[in-house]
């Protein structure tokens, strides 16, 4: 190479070329460019839609976000009440916590200036301290990027044919896989825990489910439920009802959780091995129990476990009460309620069956023998229709139809059969009467999506052939000359909206009668409780009032000695409030008695 | 005739407006921040219409860029930097880390909270912080100085034993000179 | 006569030096007798820090390692967690990771570009190819929603799908990008004080470079011809034609001619990628973060980067925490023993250029 | 590819009697444990015979269960296009083992690196004590038993203002009185 070289020297003035041209400079501050349609800015926060599950904060791996209780957010079902707080000295700006975001409240913006002289100034609350932040939402997450697993693992069941054949249990349960797989799905953040009556420690069973230590996880459970594989089959389960993953997908099987991990106890004994409670030394006191429903149980079983000898007084001949008898077999099997109850027994819980209370000993008698008394009596008669001909042979009440059954017998009901109601008891009488080969309409007053029965029971019974009438309101039962029923006749009904904001009411189309075949008539619109057991002495102290007894937040009636809990006292009447009652009882009796 | 004390504010004022344009920067890119320092000098933003300026040793800069988190062993240098810079002298936090450790809030080699070891004047936010916040960044520095707030070297000086013994405590093996500042 | 050997310490705060490390050289007038690095200053413990985060955690501090150029840290990640889980990537997903790697490999080069020339005190072209960066920055920040820190190549697939028009706005941007490399030829490789700035120095031998492990552009402008794109072909680099640049000579000047040839192919990989890229899902999505676990068992992936081989070592024990994850980092070979043996016999004033051509990037070394 | 596996399979075990293999990978790698005074000799026979002449990584994972601190060496042969792990376990109290720095130059700097965070000794290495921690008190920091977030917090400072914040599972137990048993708390988040 020469020493000068021209094409070298004269090639860099292309710079040159540039000279005029407008320049690419951005003269910031006049102007800015403004951040791209997806550019992960400051957080905001929308704080209504936030339920404080705190996803955010666990996900972040700089521990910049804390939970914390802001003003006019005090929480309640569903809604923990705290809100983010982040703490900009940490955040790295990723937006995992966006991503995580159960409801889709929290979003960053396309703000990015955050400059401050006071270091003290980058701890803030999204949504509060920007509100316009709103209007410049960038990073969010939908359903289709959010990282929880929004959908469930289905269920395993029989198929609708093959269901009606038999009483054979129709939810198949998880296995191992699948349970781990549904309880992965879990954030944790335990709102669930607030709704179900008995505060079950949901989150970690679950977090022991999928951890693969099912032992723990059943452990967990009997920890303030004895009844637990009940609960995993039939409970209500409100708890899923606010499920954080339910506010974008499927809520978690929280219930089939229960039941899969409940069911890897196989028997009574093997369950005794696992839960191993402590059993306190005999105290010495007694404690009897009217009723061996989920109440009584839960009373009895958490007594025993402290020490005191309790007798239970059940008029049929198993235990269990609505469960047993008012819940079908092919839901709750009766070799599953027996485990339960075997292994309450096994804790040293005797129970007298067949003994009526007020029949068979009197309510005094009970009274005087034990230090404390409880009353999980439930509702053992059934409310009838109030029409003509109501008296026809085959016309019934379900909830009576269900006890028969369940006790054993056989009921004729022929092949067409009418279910007013549209209660779990009515899909239960219904899906019942499918076993049996009669072919099944239930009338229902209003619409199908007002009927207060589990939506997978409605379907499962419009599965197995069940057909729905909505709007319809029976005003006759027609008889055959041999006094049997013969057909129901009813009105259409139409939805009129409250004006007062509150349900639609039917309201019955005058001049729609129309009348159907049938065999059967079962009424299922609710059930209803006796207490001629009790003699006059205790009406004063034990009041009743509209169908329940008044007791206050111990579970205690006007007698300081006399407790009581389940469908007699609590408006919900579903098993899970009535363990959640027991347990109460237990706790304010140990009090009582140890004071 | 004015006063001293009129005259001094004059003083201080024209002073104050000159340092305010023009900010030396020393080129010392001591965390991942100083990826977006070439992009706020570069034509793009252009920082050098602000007076903002690279300086190439501490003796020529006025302001010291903390981009980042700073390790125990950068500390001991950033220390030296910073001590042999002359007065006026700035100290601006540049990303989350300078503030409260961000995403290095847990590991053993990082300090956390910058201004126990030196006077920050200003923090720029973000991680990585975007040019035009590194841009108003220097717009609030240049804020504080024409307010005569950016003292963060008296402070130091006045300082001088709470820093000290801030900085001993995570640099076991204090072989440092003192300089003439 | 021998001159008495002096001390210079060069960095850690020197303009020249690449990011924030030390090289400590003994001088005998302005030629190198010894030469030491020293670094440490960014030392962050990643690898650390990664035990006590879960697979998902770790992933965003991934970006950190190296900051010219993240994404192939992030698809070394991606990629090893997905051999150990087993866990498919949509088609879609692979396209996109391409282009995510090939337009970050150009934003490297570019900022090369600057600093290569920067330490040869020929300024004009930082200023260009830095600024021109920014476009390749702005396609990041439509896409990924960072401009630097992208985070966006995880487990699984990619974060987001394709904005609407980002195809058109990827090749207009390409289009723009390579009438500028003429204009960056015409100011750098034709001008005669680059050439002879960079033409004979730092020469790295063909034997040399396979026993110092040399790897990347640096090991191609060796003379062979070593890409892990066509060794160990990852994501769709099969499907797609590029060539793979060598240039014979080994030293600056050679570098600096593969990655001038480099930045070519990957305007052009870029255009087939747009062309070829199917519809479809773009994420195999992950179970519930806090609860993902991976089977028991280690991974290794590796990456092709603009400085060469960047891999991520991954073991489980089967929990939801990663047991170990090491990164391996192309300026760890180049950047330390290879610096220390190069520079013997070199000039004080080219301590700088060595450096940059070498791809060396502190905080990949240290992590 | 299968083959080709096998029969590198066979010419190790052919020559290394200790080696264990493992050829259960879908892709193009061979796993090989030996013990670690094979290690020089294993290494130097797939580079010099085998082709295996790149070294692609080294790293140490500390099984602290085990007592055993493992070091894998990550090999490629450009000309087959294989890559090979391997491996050798090292006591935890006692990590030793030979300087390899002499196979490939660049191990040197992963020696270093295993000896300062790991404390695994090479003998016969040739470095300067420090390599990236400076006067550095505390044990080897990448072993298992040591714990950044509790160093940090011992030796750091981190901002105050930030003790407020509460746990969401407490504080809604808290208000519907529930009371978690202690052996369920491992299992809260």
């Amino acid at each position: 190479m020469s020493f000068f070289d021209l094409n070298g020297t004269l090639k860099p003035l292309t710079a040159l070329k540039q000279f005029g041209k407008k320049p690419h400079t951005i003269s910031y501050p006049k102007e800015s460019k403004e951040a791209a349609d997806r550019y992960r800015g400051l957080h905001f926060n929308d704080l209504d839609e936030c339920i404080g599950c705190g996803n955010c904060s666990t996900i972040c791996q700089n521990a910049a976000i804390d939970m914390i209780h802001i003003e006019g957010h005090d929480g309640k079902k569903g809604d923990s009440g705290l809100r983010p707080r982040v703490d900009n000295g940490r955040c790295c700006w990723c937006a995992l916590c966006v991503e995580v975001c159960p409801t889709g409240s929290l979003s960053l913006t396309k703000d990015y200036l955050y400059v401050s002289e006071d270091p003290d100034s980058f701890l803030w609350t999204p949504g509060k301290d920007n509100p316009e932040g709103k209007e410049q939402i960038s990073f969010f997450s939908t359903e289709e990027t959010s990282l929880n697993v929004l959908d469930r693992v289905p269920m395993p069941e029989l198929e609708g044919k093959e269901r009606v054949k038999s009483f054979a249990e129709v939810v198949l349960g998880y296995n191992e896989a699948e349970a781990r797989a549904e309880a992965s799905r879990c954030i944790s953040c335990g709102l669930c825990t607030e709704v179900c009556p008995e505060h079950m420690h949901i989150p970690e069973y679950i977090n022991a489910i999928a951890a693969g230590n099912d032992a723990d996880a059943v452990r967990i459970i009997y920890d303030n439920n004895p009844l637990p594989e009940m609960c995993g089959k039939v409970c209500t389960r409100r708890c899923e009802d606010v499920c954080a993953i339910a506010s974008r997908g499927e809520a978690l099987a929280i219930r089939w959780l229960k039941r899969y991990a409940t069911e890897t106890a196989v028997t009574a004994d093997i369950t005794r091995e696992i839960v191993n409670p402590e059993i306190r030394e005999a105290n010495g006191k007694t404690v009897g129990i009217i009723g061996a429903g989920p109440s009584g149980l839960t009373a009895a079983y958490y007594l025993a476990l402290r020490g005191y000898d309790v007798t239970i007084y059940e008029s049929s001949a198993k235990a269990g009460g609505a469960t047993m008898y008012g819940i079908p077999k092919y839901r709750l099997p009766i070799e599953s309620l027996d485990k339960q109850i075997d292994y309450i027994k096994s804790i040293g819980v005797k129970i007298n069956f067949n003994t009526k209370v007020g029949k068979d000993i009197s309510f005094k008698e009970i009274y005087n023998k034990f230090d404390a008394v409880f009353m999980g009596v439930g509702f053992p008669d059934a409310w009838s229709l109030g029409v003509d001909g109501e008296d026809a042979k085959g016309s019934m009440q379900a909830f009576r139809y269900l006890y028969m059954i369940n006790s054993g017998d056989k009921v004729d009901i022929g092949d067409k059969v009418i279910v007013v109601g549209g209660g779990n008891v009515a899909i239960d009488a219904a899906r019942v009467s499918r076993r049996f080969g009669a072919d099944v309409t239930i009338l229902y007053r209003r619409r199908v999506e007002d009927m207060p029965a589990d939506w997978e029971e409605i379907e499962g019974a419009e599965d197995e052939g069940v057909h729905i009438i909505p709007q319809g309101i029976p005003i006759k039962v027609h008889k055959d000359e041999n006094g049997h029923v013969k057909s129901v006749e009813y009105l259409k009904a139409e939805m009129v909206p409250d004006p007062k904001g509150g349900r639609p009411k039917p309201v019955a189309i005058e001049g729609s009668n129309t009348i159907i075949e049938a065999t059967a008539v079962m009424a299922a619109i609710g059930q209803m409780g006796d207490y001629s057991f009790l003699e006059k002495e205790f009406e004063d102290k034990i009041k009743i009032e509209r169908g329940r007894f008044i007791v206050n937040e111990k579970q205690q009636t006007g007698d300081p000695k006399v407790f009581a809990g389940g469908d007699a006292v609590n408006r919900t009447a579903d098993a899970i409030s009535a363990i959640a009652d027991g347990f109460r009882a237990c706790k304010a009796i140990d009090e009582m008695l140890s004071a | 005739m004015m006063n001293d004390k009129n005259s001094q504010k004059i003083v201080d004022i024209i002073q104050n407006w000159a340092r305010k344009h023009s900010i030396w920067v020393l080129a010392y890119g001591t965390g991942c921040g100083a990826i977006e320092i070439p992009p706020t000098m570069t034509s793009r933003y252009d920082a050098e219409r602000l007076g903002v300026r690279g300086a190439a040793t501490p003796r020529q800069a006025d302001v010291l860029l903390i981009t980042g988190y700073l390790t125990v062993k950068t500390m001991k240098r950033v220390i030296r930097v910073y001590e042999q810079m002359q007065d006026p002298k700035y100290v601006i936090g540049f990303g989350s880390c300078t503030i409260n450790g961000g995403m290095y809030y847990d590991s053993y080699n990082t300090i956390k909270v910058l201004d126990k070891y030196l006077p920050v004047d200003v923090y720029i936010n973000g991680c990585m912080p975007r040019p035009e916040a590194v841009l108003s960044g220097f717009a609030q520095l240049q804020k504080r100085i024409a307010e005569g707030r950016a003292n963060g070297a008296q402070q130091y000086k006045d300082n001088l034993e709470w820093y000290r013994a801030n900085q001993k405590k995570i640099i076991p093996n204090w072989i440092m000179p003192d300089y003439n500042w | 006569m021998r001159e008495k050997a002096t001390t210079l310490y060069i960095g850690p705060q020197h303009p020249g030096i690449t990011g924030n490390m030390m090289v400590k050289v003994q001088v005998e007038g302005d030629t190198i007798v010894k030469a030491r690095t020293e670094v440490g200053y960014l030392h962050r413990a990643f690898e650390k820090l990664q035990e006590s985060r879960n697979w998902l955690q770790s992933f965003t501090l991934l970006c950190r390692f190296c900051v010219p150029e993240p994404d192939p840290v992030e698809e070394s990640y991606a990629r090893a967690v997905e051999l150990l889980e087993g866990r498919e990537v949509p088609e879609r997903a692979k396209y996109i990771r391409v282009l995510m790697l090939e337009l970050a490999r150009m934003a490297s080069y570019m900022l090369w570009y600057g600093g290569q020339n920067g330490s040869l005190g020929l300024y004009t072209m930082g200023q260009w190819s830095v600024g021109d960066r920014n476009y390749i920055l702005d396609l990041f920040e439509e896409l990924t929603g960072g401009r630097v820190y992208h985070m966006y190549i995880w487990p699984g697939g990619v974060r987001r799908d394709l904005p609407d028009g980002f195809a058109d706005k990827v090749l207009r941007t390409m289009d723009y990008l390579e009438k500028r490399l003429k204009d960056y030829d015409d100011l750098m490789f034709e001008n005669t004080i680059f050439q002879k700035r960079t033409q004979g120095v730092g020469i790295i031998s063909k034997e040399k470079a396979v026993e110092w492990g040399v790897v990347g552009p640096v090991l191609r402008g060796c003379g062979i011809k070593s890409d892990i794109r066509i060794d160990d072909p990852y994501e769709v680099y099969d499907k797609l034609d590029f060539i793979v640049p060598t240039q014979e000579g080994g030293d600056i000047w050679a570098r600096a001619l593969v990655r001038r040839q480099e930045i070519r192919q990957s305007i052009r990989i870029i255009r087939q990628v747009i062309e070829k890229m199917p519809s479809g899902e773009f994420y195999n999505r992950i179970p519930n973060p806090h609860k993902w676990t991976l089977p028991k068992g280690d991974a290794y992936a590796r990456t092709e980067a603009t400085r060469g081989e960047v891999g991520m070592y991954i073991v489980s024990d089967g929990s939801t925490h990663p047991r170990r994850t090491h990164f391996r980092g192309a300026a760890y070979v180049h950047g330390i023993t290879l610096l220390e043996d190069l520079l013997i016999g070199e000039n004080v004033a080219d301590i700088s250029a060595i450096m940059n051509s070498l791809g060396t990037c502190p905080p990949e070394i240290e992590r | 590819m299968k083959e080709l596996k096998e029969s590198i399979i066979k010419r190790i075990k052919a020559n290394f009697a200790d080696a264990v293999e493992r050829n259960d990978f879908k892709d193009n790698r061979l796993d090989f444990s030996v013990k670690k005074e094979t290690i020089p000799a294993i290494l130097f026979y797939l580079k010099d015979e085998m082709g295996f002449v790149h070294l692609s990584d080294v790293n140490c994972v500390d099984w602290l269960e085990d007592g055993e601190l493992e070091v894998v060496f990550i090999v490629w042969s450009p000309a087959d296009k294989i890559k090979v792990f391997v491996r050798t376990r090292l006591d935890r109290d006692n990590a030793v083992m030979d300087n390899l720095d002499m196979i490939w130059r660049q191990m040197n700097t992963y020696e270093r690196e295993l000896r300062e965070m790991f404390g695994v000794q090479f003998t016969g290495l040739e470095a300067p004590e420090e390599f990236i921690l400076e006067d550095w008190q505390g044990p080897p920091p990448f072993r298992r038993d040591f714990d950044s977030a509790a160093y940090a917090e011992k030796t750091f400072w981190h901002r105050p203002g930030r003790e407020d914040a509460q746990d969401v599972r407490e504080s809604i137990a808290d208000r519907d009185g529930e009371e978690i048993p202690d052996f369920a708390k491992k299992y809260s988040r």
